[in-house]
């Protein structure tokens, strides 16, 4: 029996690697005054539906779709974490 | 010939709201209008035929207010293939090849979402004409905005450029110009105009035509969902103070879909598959549907059950009316039915086949088989009510057009009129726009012969040495003060940016922006800014293929200038006459072709320098007009000129100025005395500043200014030399009405470069 | 010569290159279907500019898994003549054939207008017609070019001389403001170790046609004509021994 | 005296409003096999860095931050989530 997980990928830019769009908002919020933020990555997240057995198998699943497709390691970092789709 | 044109009974589907007067007053349809409906019908419309006719007889899809007096406007020529009533207009350019083009308004969605209100105002153009069986190969843009103080304007104009440019980017066809002006008028209902050119066989020609009895009809692209559900009707209302209230679901646009329909499309047409094509703009389905219809005199039934949908329990109204971009509804011969398929699927695209072309003249729409929508055809698409209202102009506006303007003719020294033409450079009406052109691929295709930054742009064509020279063009503030001289310099302003590169004007678009055409103020605008086109267009033998009105552009009972919006196409048949528009080398003769007069009115330079909007704007002598194009004709077809440059906002400093900072080398030196320029008496604010039509600043070889002088004499022009080209990087010296101003060229480029840069610098593309 | 140019969903510049190889140099070019599974006994294979599935996810990301690309991979690694343009480089990228990314462009904002790149390797196949440091001035129009790698990646291109161009400025220096995109060491083109595969940004294609005024790029064409030509006839009985199997 | 909280803004298209990139992965990911997945939605991951007296004040801004600049509510959601830095 299967069942539909949520998943969410959470792609930010790897350390050393620019994030020109995370300094920009970082700048225009001083700009705003919003002087407390210390720093700003932006990235992208990716959230799947995805039937599997279990939430490991979602996990599995997803990581190996983020190896193969939706991250590229050499410029990029991920993280997925997979929940029950709320009923 | 057709028996019975009346509709049949059809029972109210479960769910749907009964028809109550608040509902079609919320439908947008007059009492009387819901009269008619109820004539056409013979019987009361069911919720969904209510929604059928407010989107075909709102302004945008059912020209209401504007179809009289658009009927006024020339519309044919030799040239002329195909005007008003297709997707786009087509003219013939040799040897078997045609030229599709067409613009239109994203006004009001770009005013909530400036992003995907830009990007699929592109989109619907594009598809506009690819669906004529043309390969888009150009887009123009032309922006009007608020301030650029303004930080919502800011926004808006930031997120425009980008939406105008990712979608034209991605799907591969270059934006090589357009127009950007900047007023407080446009501050809450900002303008923008898209206009597409594509080129085609001419025999590939195809048209929006469902015919044939039992052909199938067939919904092609992205699904179906909720999307810009009474877009049409949106359109042809006014903004709330907000802007929101009576928000649709913001429409998204997808170029890579896009690109995918407009290869597919034209493969279909190219193999001869296809009866007919069709955009599903605005009023998406409904519209589509029954203008192909009405075209052939056919009918058309459909089953809306069959349509790929985004979202689950969609009703047919909703299926109907939805804007979801990136779709096309084509009719095809049956026995290649399956060949389009074939061609689709290679594409990636979804096809549905959702009815089938009758006889009967009806627009059927079934759910599941049962009947849900009958209507007769004819009258729903082309008798849409339309009304001839009384204008007047508004008392203010007299005001302010016979307002004295003496104080404004002169200037205390040589600084002050330098500062006045720095001012003017700095102005971003006038400033250089590579901001915003260097965001948009103008070089893909590799058709562009001379791109953004010039008059025109130019644009190889298939045929043999041939070249196309584009520009769009439109003066909201002379249209405000004085409607029909607006509507006459869209026009020659155009022509004259065309004739500048040497080529020949042939036919024009055009978009009309105005406000409420229910307030004889406006209505006054507007009878009298198409009266002027059309009287230009005449004159100048430029017929009119097609266009767009956008009606309603207010926010809280404030119109925007009433802003017509010319794109003229021309002719350049030999790509060796091609002219430049800035200077090209040192020592050449400058000369100013066209009288000068004393005409302040109305001006950039009293609008930027003086705040003030007022005065006649600068009369147009379409005889003048004309002879001035032929002249620039002529001199570019007998390689007389070097360069040639249309002198409009800022007046002949501005000109000039201009003609400097886009140097051949650089930024460029030059020495004139504007006395010497053909003037009848004027101040020193007219003579530097004043926007009097009918000029162009040229150069020539040293030696070959009689040689120009005898043809400006022959086409009944006035011109005289004014001064020499000097070496790149040396100063710009002007002397006129006793004043003298010296200052280098690289200053004065420094400041046209980064007036808009300088505005823009803390936006940036966060949101997307 | 025999260009084989691929033609994924999406790709924009693949008509400019046909024009470029065909009227610009006077060779033969032919397309590659994307869903295809052969290369048509192509000399070369360029992946053009353009948007391929729209850039969605990551440009390239997507084309990198046509099916075509099992077959170009393969001609790539086996040292065939492998030329990615703009999309096509990112494409080569994301394949692994070619070290590095791209990513958005640090003004965040799609540019589009003429650089100048040197020529800093004019002793490969797609830059002998060049002279060593001459300056190119061809069109960038991308908004995801800004070319980056860790340290070492960078320092190893260097030391093997495969970076081949660079954006420069008008006296030929490569400044910050020469650099449109941000690109770590104003790199605008790089090969792999074997020198056979080319990913640059720029777009030589816009600039090889006379009535365009500029043929800067033409170059890249003649030089990978005289690099074909060479290649045949070293190779020449084994390789017509193939051409008659597979007719 | 304040502290540092990292604030994770996820950005996701709206409810009915198209999303081509999503769809896009979609698609591919079933041409690489993976069809199990039922949907997907692109989004945006925004991660600040913020200094705060609490939790809660760090939530305050960043939430006025998104209706003021990170987002745009008239096309997407976003859902801020606030947690310690972890030293
Ligand atoms: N929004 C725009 N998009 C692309 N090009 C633009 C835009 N606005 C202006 N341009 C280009 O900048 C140049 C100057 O524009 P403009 O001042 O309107 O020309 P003119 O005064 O000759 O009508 C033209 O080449 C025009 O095409
Ligand atoms: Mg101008």
């Amino acid at each position: 029996m299967t069942e539909n997980y949520l998943a969410d990928v959470q792609i930010t830019p790897r350390a050393g690697i620019l994030d020109p769009v995370g300094e920009t908002i970082a700048s225009a919020l001083g700009n705003l005054g919003y002087e407390d933020v210390r720093s700003v990555r932006a990235g992208r997240l990716i959230r799947l539906e995805i039937a599997a057995e279990t939430a490991q198998d979602a996990q599995t699943a997803v990581e190996s779709m983020c190896e193969e497709l939706i991250a590229n390691p050499i410029i990029e970092d991920y993280l997925v974490t997979v929940r029950d789709v709320e009923k | 010939m057709m028996e019975s044109m009346t509709a049949s009974p059809v029972a109210r589907r479960t769910g749907d709201p009964e028809i109550t007067s608040h509902l079609v007053t919320e439908h947008g349809l007059t009492p009387e209008e819901y009269e008619l409906i109820l004539e056409i019908l013979g019987r009361e419309p069911t919720f969904t035929e209510l929604g059928v006719f407010s989107a075909m007889w709102s302004e945008h899809c059912g020209y209401k207010n504007s179809r009289p007096l658009l009927a006024t406007l020339p519309t044919k020529s030799d040239a002329v293939v195909q005007g008003p009533g297709e997707n786009a207009g087509v003219i013939d350019v040799g040897e078997g090849w045609g030229v599709a083009f067409k613009i239109e308004s994203h006004n009001h969605p770009s005013a909530i979402e400036p992003y995907q209100g830009a990007a699929t105002g592109s989109g619907g153009i594009l598809r506009d004409v690819f669906t004529m069986g043309a390969r888009p190969i150009a887009i123009f843009d032309s922006l009007h905005f608020g301030s650029l103080d303004s930080p919502r304007s800011r926004y808006l104009f930031d997120g425009v450029v980008r939406g105008v440019g990712d979608y034209g980017n991605c799907v591969g066809v270059p934006t090589v110009g357009g127009e950007a002006i900047f007023d407080p008028a446009y501050e809450k209902n900002p303008l923008i105009n898209v206009m597409c050119i594509g080129v085609l066989p001419l025999e590939q020609l195809i048209r929006g035509k469902a015919e044939g009895v039992g052909n199938p009809v067939m919904a092609v692209g992205a699904r179906t969902g909720r999307d810009g559900i009474h877009g049409a009707t949106f359109a042809s209302e006014e903004l709330d103070e907000e802007g929101n209230d009576s928000r649709p679901q913001v429409q998204v646009g997808d170029p890579f879909t896009e690109k995918l329909l407009l290869e597919a499309s034209l493969e279909l047409i190219e193999k001869d598959l296809l009866v007919g094509i069709q955009d599903m703009g605005a009023a998406g389905l409904t519209s589509s549907g029954t203008e192909m219809a009405a075209r052939s005199g056919s009918g058309i039934d459909i089953d809306v059950s069959l349509l790929p949908v985004r979202e689950q329990g969609m009703t047919p109204y909703e299926m109907l009316l939805s804007e979801s971009q990136e779709r096309m509804l084509l009719v095809a011969k049956p026995e290649h039915e399956e060949a389009v398929r074939e061609v689709l699927e290679r594409w990636d695209l979804q096809a549905a086949t959702i009815g089938n072309v009758t006889d009967d003249g009806m627009f059927r729409v079934r759910e599941a088989g049962e009947v849900v929508v009958e209507i007769p055809v004819i009258p729903l698409v082309d008798e849409c009510p339309t009304y001839v209202r009384e204008g007047v102009e508004a008392p203010e506006v007299l005001e302010l057009r016979t307002r004295d303007l003496s104080e404004y003719r002169d200037f205390t020294s040589n600084k002050e009129l330098l500062d006045t033409l720095k001012t003017l450079l700095d102005s971003p009406s006038i400033a250089s726009k590579r901001w915003i052109y260097e965001q948009y691929d103008t070089t893909v295709q590799t058709n562009t012969l001379e791109g953004p930054g010039s008059d025109a742009a130019v644009l190889q064509l298939p045929t043999d040495g041939c070249a196309l020279a584009v520009s769009t063009d439109g003066n909201g503030r002379f249209t405000y003060l004085n409607p029909r001289t607006g509507g006459q310099v869209a026009v020659v302003e155009a022509a004259r940016n065309v004739a500048c590169s040497g080529a020949r004007p042939i036919a024009v678009t055009n978009c009309l922006n105005f406000g409420n055409p229910l307030r004889p103020e406006v209505y006054h605008q507007l009878s009298e800014a198409v009266a002027g086109m059309g009287e230009a267009c005449r004159s100048l033998n430029t017929p009119v293929t097609g266009g767009n009105v956008s009606l309603y552009n207010e926010t809280g009972g404030e119109p925007v200038y009433p802003t017509p919006v010319i794109g003229m196409v021309g002719l350049l048949t030999n790509l060796e006459h091609r002219v430049p528009s800035s200077f090209q080398h040192a020592g050449d003769e400058i000369w100013v072709v066209g009288v000068t007069r004393e005409e302040i009115g109305a001006t950039e330079y009293l609008a930027a320098v003086h705040g003030l909007v007022a005065g006649e704007p600068p009369v147009v002598d379409l005889n003048e007009a004309k002879q001035l194009v032929d002249f620039l004709v002529t001199a570019a077809e007998n390689s007389i000129v070097r360069s040639a440059h249309d002198c409009s906002d800022g007046g002949l400093a501005v000109a000039l100025s201009e003609c400097a900072i886009g140097g051949k080398d650089g930024p460029t030196g030059f020495d004139v005395a504007l006395d010497e320029a053909p003037s009848s008496v004027v101040s020193a604010a007219a003579l530097w500043f004043g926007e009097s039509q009918s000029r162009v600043v040229l150069t020539c070889t040293d030696g070959d200014g009689s040689a120009l002088l005898q043809l400006a004499e022959k086409h009944g022009v006035r011109a005289a030399r004014v001064g020499t080209v000097g070496g790149a990087g040396e100063d710009c010296q002007i002397t006129g009405a006793s004043y003298l101003i010296q200052i280098a060229a690289d200053k004065l480029a420094t400041i046209y470069e980064s007036a808009l840069p300088r505005r823009m610098t803390e936006q940036a593309g966060l949101t997307s | 010569m025999r260009v084989g140019i691929v033609r994924f969903p999406g790709s924009n510049c693949d008509t400019d290159m046909y024009r470029a190889v065909t009227v610009g140099l006077r060779e033969e070019a032919i397309f590659l279907w994307h869903k295809s599974h052969h290369l048509e006994e192509v000399d070369v294979v360029v992946l053009p500019g353009g948007f391929s599935y729209g850039d969605y996810l990551r440009c390239g990301a997507i084309a990198r898994f046509s099916p075509i690309m099992r077959e170009v991979i393969e001609f790539a690694k086996a040292g065939g003549l492998t030329l990615g343009i703009c999309n096509g480089f990112q494409v080569l990228c994301e394949a692994r054939l070619l070290p590095g990314g791209l990513v958005r462009n640090a003004s965040l904002r799609f540019r589009c207008h003429n650089v100048g790149i040197r020529v800093e390797n004019s002793d490969t196949p797609f830059t002998r017609a060049y002279e060593q440091a001459q300056t190119l001035h061809i069109p960038i129009a991308h908004g995801e070019g800004q070319f980056v790698a860790d340290n070492e990646t960078l320092d190893e291109l260097e030391g093997e001389n495969r970076v081949v161009f660079r954006y420069v400025d008008d006296s030929n220096q490569t400044t910050l403001e020469a650099n449109p995109n941000g690109s770590a060491r104003n790199i605008a083109g790089i090969t792999n170790a074997g020198g056979n595969i080319l990913g640059m940004m720029p777009h030589p294609e816009r600039h090889s046609l006379k009535v365009l005024g500029n043929t800067d790029g033409l170059g890249v064409f003649e030089s990978l004509l005289l690099a074909v030509s060479e290649r045949k006839l070293a190779a020449k009985p084994i390789h017509e021994g193939k051409m008659v199997g597979t007719q």
